[in-house]
C-alpha cells in the first residue's frame, strides 16, 4: 500500500502536448504509471506517445478515460483555470508542479475546493512517487527510488531527491514520497500527509523535510506530539538563512520567530522527532533510527 | 496621506519645508520599512533644519534591518506636514498561510515594526481572516477598528481605509499593504503617517504598470543581473560561493557549508532547466563578488544535465576564475561525461559524490 | 409544533434602532416573541424598549444572549453586510426583511451561506410567524393570525395576510406562515418549505401562494407529486400580468413560457394540488379540501 | 462592434452609409431587444435606400413584443456595416435562479429571440454557471465556445467576447448582457452585431455613472411620475385603475378584476410605508390615464394605516376624479376611520369588505 496514489490511480496530464509536460509524462509512463489522458485544449482527438488520447477538456478527459488524478504542466499564468477545470471534473487528486502562481490564485482556488472532493497538491511541488506500485507522478529522477517502508514528506524538489537518494544508498526504501511545494500557500500541508502515513500499514517511519518560511513545521509538531504513532526524522533548510529575504521559494522567508529553522527545529525534536544536524546525515539518521525502532 | 511634496535636492527640501509653514517630518524614500528607526526619518522645526537633514541623507546609503548591510540608495525625500500624533496604531493585510488567504493584521501598538509588538505584546494584535469568495465586509472592518479602541467617526474613517487598502491588495495583487503608524490626527480624523506595499513578482504579468514602476538601483547590481538571468541569488556575508539547483538543495548547501567551519557567500539557485548560458551567467555572479573565495557547485540533477552544468562552469572560468578554487559535486544524469569535461579542462576541480565527501573536502578551503 | 421558529427561538433584530426596526421589534415582542438583543453598529450598551440590550455587533448579541434567529431591518445597501455577519456569528436562521437587495449581493451571499449551518430566508419578505408558539418574526400584522393546523408558504406580502385573514375567518388556523420573498434569487424556496411542513405533526395541510417569474413553483410541483404527502392548495398572482414587464416584485416578470402563471397552474395541479381560480376563493378552497381530507 | 454611426435625420443615413460603401444595415434604437423581429432593423443596399427606411423610422414609435403595445419612441437610428454573416449565434450573461448566481447562455441558433429559440430548439441551448466565489473562468468559456462549434482562432475571440462580458457584468451590477447575433465575419474573426444590456435598478446607488444615463422618454410619461414618486406602476389595456398595496396583492387584484369580467388598466403598488402624498400621487396618475373608468382600491393595512389612505384618495378626487365610480375595500389598521373620512366626503364609493365582495360589485362597474 501507499498514500494518496497506488497502482489503480488513473493519471491524466493537463499541458501534456507542451515542452516540459511531453518529456515528464513519457518519464511517468517509463517508470510505469498508468497515464490515461492528456489534455490540451485545442488538440483534442490526437494522441500522445501514439497510445495516449488527448482531449480538450478535463470533463471529457475524465469521462472517456475514467482518470483520477491529474498531473499539471500548465504555465503558472494558466494554472488555477487548469486546477479549477480539474477539480469542476471531479478529478480527485489534483497535483500542480509550476512555480511562480500568483498567491491569490492559490487562496482563491484552495476556497473553491472547499467542500468538494478534489485535494491540491502544490502549486511548486515536485509530485509524488510510490515506487512499490510504480506510480510516478510528478517530475523526481524515477532511479533514484526503490520500493519500501519509508515515508517521505517535504516542502523541496531536489533536496527531497538528496534525502531519497541517501535512503536508496542505505538499503532504505520509500513507501511513498510526497512534495508538498515551496509556496506560502499550498493545497496539501504537513499534518495532512503524516495523517495519512499514520494510517499506512506499509510506512514504518517518516522523513519530514521542511524549510524557513511559516509555521507549518510547528503545526506538524504539534500533531505528531498529540496523534502521530511512528518515529519522525526531520530537517529543516535554512538554518543559515538571513531574515527578511526570499530564498528561492516564495515561502522560503524568515518574517519572524516561528519561521526560523531553529524554532522549527526546537517544536520537532519537542515532539519527539530525531532532528538531522547536517543534511549529510538525513539517510544516516534514519538507518539509526529503523535499528532502533524495531 | 497627510500634505507634503517630493524633495530631490536640500534646496527643495527647504523650499517644501517653508511652503508647510516652517515645521515638517522628513522621509527618505527607500524600499523598506524600519527606515525610521535607521535615521530615515526626522521632525524639523525650521526650514533651515529641512535643509541640513536632507544635506545629511541625499546621495548616500541608508542601512535599516530590512535592507541588509550594504543599505539602500537614498536619492528622493518625502517633506510632509507633521501629523498631531496622539497614538499610533499599525494597520496591514496580508496573505495568511494557515488560513489560506488574506488576513488583516492590526495593533493600537503601532510605530514599531509588527515583529516587535508580536513579541512584546501579542494579546494587542488583532487578526481578522478575509474569506475570497465574497471579498473584505464592512462588519468586519467594524470589528477591527473596535479592536483599536475606535469609536464614531474614527471607526467609519478606519473601516473606508480598510476597504481601500483590501480594494488595493487583490486589485493590484499585493502580498502586503501596511500603513505604520496610522494616527488620530488634532481634529479627531485618521492619518496614514507612513505606507508601504510588497509586489508580487508572480502576478506582475497581469500588471504591467507595476512592473515599469520597479527601481533597480534598489537593487545590489549582481541581484540586479541575477534576477534578468532568471536565476534566484541572494547575496550573504561569507566567502563561500555556491551554485545550487532547488532552492530547498541550496538552503541545506548553505547550511553544510557553514556546518563546516566557513560561511556561504550566497544563496544560489540556477533552476530546473537551465542551460549552459545560465549555469555560466551564475558563475560569474559569484566570480565578480570580491568576497568569494571559493566555489561550491551542488547539483541533483533530475532535468539537468551534468554535462551541459560543467560546460557552463567551464564557460565562465575560463575568462576569469584562476585562484578561486572550485569544488564539484554533481549527481544524475550524465554525471560521468561532466566529470569528465571539467577533469580534462586544466581547471583545478576538486571533486565529491556524496554531501558527507563535500562536508569533508570544504574543510580544506580557504577561509 | 411549528417549523422554523418556536417558543423557545431567541430572536435578535439587527437594524433594532431604525425606524422600522424599531416599529417593527416592538410588534413582535407585542405578540409575544423572545426578542433577546438588538444590534445597531456604535449603540452598543443601550436598551432598547427599556429591556433589551443593544449590542454593536452580531457576535457580540450571539455570545451574550445566545440568540439563534435574526431579523434583518436593515437597508438594501447594506444587507449583505448584515446577513454575512449574522452567519458568520452562527445564527440559524436569518431573516431578511429589505425590499432592494441588489441582486448580485443576494448570490454572493447565498455562495457564503453553502456549507454553513445558516438558513436565510428572504430577501424581501414579510418574515414568519408560528400563532401556536406566539412566536412573531417579521412584519405581517399579528392579529390576523390563528393558531391551528394549516401552514402557508408564500412569496408575497400582503396576498398573504389576504389569505391568511380569509383562514382565520373561516376558523382555520395555522401552523405556521413562512413568507420566502419576492425576489428572483432568495435563500429559502418552496420546496424547503414543504419538505419542513411534511415532517411537521401539526401541519395538515399546506397553501402555497406563488406568482409569475421563474420556475419555483414547478419545482414545488415536482416535489409535490413526488414525495409530499399532504393536500395542498394553491394560488398563482399574475395570471393577467403582460409578458417582459416586472410586477412590483423584483422576481415577479415573465420571460419565458415557464413564467408564467398558467403553466405554474397547470404543473401543481397535476401534482394534485388544489388551483384556486380567484384570490377570493383561498380561504374557501382551503376549507373544503379540510373537509375532503378528514 | 462593427463600424458605424448613428443618425437623428434621413439625411444623416444617408451620408454615413454612402461613407460606409453603400450598404449597410440600419438598426431603430430603443430600449428594448425584439426590434429586428418587429421591423427596426433593415439591410439596406443603396444610400437611397437607408435614407428611405430611415425616413420610415424616425418619429415614430417601434412596437416589439418587449415594449408592450404602446411601443417605444424612436428618435436615433444606428446605421451599421453590414457583417458578413455566415452564422448566427446567440450569447447572453444572465441570473440564474435556480443555481442562485450568473449564468452563461448561448446558442448556435441566434438572430431570434432566445425565448423562441427555447421553445423550438431547446437542445441547442448551452448553459453555464459561474461560481461567484472566483468568477468566470477560461476553461468555461472554452466549454461555452466548443459548444457553439468554435475552434481555434475563434474560440479564442470568443472566449475573450465572453470575460469581457462577465467583467462587464459583475462590475456594473447588471441583469443581461446580451450579444444577439453574434456572427462570424468574413475574414474569419467574430462580430458582436447587435447587444443589449440590463441595469439592475436596485445596484444604481452603486453606478452614478450609470443611473444618469437613463433616458426617461423611453418610458411613458405616467411610468416616469409613478417612477419618481417611488410607486410600483404598470400601465395596462383595461379600463379598472387598480390602487393597491403589496406587488402579489395588486397582481391578484389584477386577476380578480379579469374574473369579474372586466380588464385592469394598471398594476400599482403603492408600497407599505405609503403616506397621504404618496397614495394622491397614486391616484392622479391613475386620474391622468384616459383609459382609466373606473377605480378599485384595495389596501389591506399592515403598516398602512386605511385613514392615511382615505386622506390621499380624497385629496386626489377632489380636484378631477368627478364621474369616475370608486371602489374602496380596506382591512387592516384604523379601518373604521378609513370609511368614515370617505363616506363623509361626499365623493360616491363603494365600500367592500372582503374579495368575495369586491368581484361581486366589479361587475356592476362600466366597462
Amino acid at each position: 500500500m501507499s498514500i494518496l496514489v497506488n497502482g489503480d490511480s488513473r493519471i491524466l496530464v493537463q499541458g501534456v502536448t507542451g515542452r516540459e509536460g511531453s518529456f515528464h509524462a513519457a518519464r511517468c509512463m517509463e517508470y510505469g504509471a498508468n497515464v490515461v489522458a492528456g489534455v490540451t485544449p485545442g488538440r483534442g482527438g490526437s494522441l500522445f506517445n501514439d497510445t495516449v488520447p488527448v482531449f480538450n477538456s478535463v470533463e471529457q478527459a475524465v469521462g472517456e478515460t475514467g482518470a483520477n488524478v491529474s498531473l499539471l504542466f500548465v504555465p503558472a499564468p494558466f494554472a488555477q483555470d487548469a486546477m479549477l477545470e480539474a477539480a469542476e471534473a471531479g478529478v480527485e487528486l489534483i497535483v500542480c508542479i509550476a512555480e511562480g502562481v500568483p498567491v491569490l490564485d492559490t487562496a482563491r482556488t484552495l476556497r473553491y475546493l472547499e467542500g468538494r472532493g478534489s485535494r491540491l497538491l502544490g502549486p511548486n511541488c515536485p509530485g509524488l512517487i510510490s515506487p512499490g506500485s510504480r506510480c510516478k507522478v510528478g517530475i523526481m529522477p524515477g532511479a533514484i527510488h526503490m520500493s519500501g517502508r519509508v515515508g517521505v514528506v517535504s516542502r523541496s524538489g531536489t533536496l527531497t531527491y538528496e534525502a531519497v537518494s541517501q535512503l536508496t544508498a542505505l538499503g532504505l526504501g520509500q513507501s511513498t514520497c510526497v512534495g508538498i511545494g515551496g509556496d506560502p500557500l499550498i493545497g496539501t500541508n504537513f499534518v495532512d500527509v503524516l495523517a495519512m502515513f499514520n494510517d499506512d500499514p506499509e510506512t514504518d517511519l517518516v522523513v519530514l523535510i521542511g524549510e524557513i518560511g511559516g509555521s507549518m513545521e510547528q503545526e506538524a509538531a504539534q500533531y505528531i506530539k498529540e496523534s502521530f504513532g511512528k518515529p519522525i526524522v526531520s530537517f529543516i533548510a535554512g538554518a543559515t538563512a538571513p531574515p527578511g529575504k526570499r530564498m528561492g521559494h516564495a515561502g522560503a522567508i524568515i518574517t519572524g520567530a516561528d519561521a526560523a529553522a531553529e524554532a522549527k527545529n526546537r517544536a520537532l525534536r519537542d515532539a519527539g522527532a530525531a532532528v538531522v544536524p547536517s543534511p549529510a546525515l538525513i539517510g544516516a539518521t534514519v538507518a539509526e533510527a529503523m535499528s532502533g525502532a524495531s | 496621506m497627510p500634505p507634503g511634496r517630493v524633495a530631490a535636492t536640500p534646496a527643495e527640501a527647504e523650499v517644501i519645508c517653508r511652503d508647510l509653514g516652517g515645521r515638517a517630518v522628513v522621509k527618505a524614500q527607500v524600499y523598506a520599512g524600519g527606515r525610521g528607526k535607521a535615521g530615515g526619518v526626522k521632525l524639523v522645526d525650521s526650514p533651515q533644519e529641512a535643509r541640513e537633514f536632507a544635506a545629511s541623507l541625499l546621495g548616500g546609503r541608508l542601512v535599516t534591518v530590512q535592507t541588509g548591510p550594504e543599505g539602500a540608495p537614498v536619492r528622493r525625500l518625502l517633506v510632509e506636514e507633521p501629523a498631531d500624533v496622539s497614538g499610533e496604531m499599525y494597520l496591514a493585510v496580508t496573505v495568511d498561510r494557515a488560513s489560506g488567504g488574506p488576513m488583516f493584521i492590526a495593533s493600537a501598538s503601532g510605530g514599531v515594526e509588527i515583529e516587535e509588538v508580536a513579541a512584546t505584546r501579542p494579546e494587542s494584535i488583532i487578526n481578522e481572516g478575509v474569506d475570497v469568495a465574497v471579498g473584505f465586509q464592512p462588519f468586519q472592518a467594524r470589528r477591527v477598528g473596535r479592536g483599536l479602541g475606535l469609536e464614531g467617526k474614527q471607526l467609519g474613517a478606519a473601516a473606508r481605509i480598510m476597504t481601500s487598502i483590501y480594494t488595493l491588495f487583490m486589485e493590484k495583487d499585493l502580498t502586503l499593504v501596511e500603513i505604520n503608524p496610522l494616527v488620530v490626527s488634532g481634529d479627531g480624523g485618521l492619518v496614514a503617517v507612513d505606507a508601504k506595499i510588497d509586489l508580487e513578482d508572480d502576478a506582475l504579468f497581469r500588471h504591467p504598470e507595476l512592473a515599469a514602476m520597479g527601481d533597480p538601483e534598489q537593487e545590489s547590481p549582481l541581484e540586479v543581473e541575477a534576477s534578468k538571468a532568471g536565476i534566484s541569488y541572494v547575496k550573504l556575508g561569507g566567502s563561500v560561493g555556491c551554485l545550487v539547483n532547488g532552492a530547498g538543495l541550496a538552503m541545506a548547501t548553505m547550511d553544510l557549508v557553514q556546518g563546516a567551519g566557513r560561511l556561504p557567500a550566497n544563496f544560489l539557485d540556477v533552476g530546473g532547466s537551465a542551460d549552459e548560458g545560465k549555469v555560466a551567467r551564475a558563475v560569474n555572479i559569484m566570480l565578480a563578488d570580491p568576497s568569494v573565495k571559493s566555489i561550491l557547485v551542488n547539483i541533483f540533477g533530475g532535468i539537468l544535465r551534468s554535462d551541459i552544468v560543467a560546460r557552463g562552469i567551464l564557460a565562465a572560468y575560463g575568462e576569469k576564475g584562476a585562484g578561486v578554487p572550485l569544488m564539484v559535486r554533481m549527481q544524475g544524469t550524465n554525471v560521468e561525461e561532466g566529470r569528465e569535461i571539467l577533469a580534462g579542462s586544466g581547471l583545478d576541480v576538486a571533486f565529491a559524490s556524496t554531501l558527507l565527501e563535500v562536508e569533508e573536502k570544504l574543510k580544506a578551503l580557504p577561509r
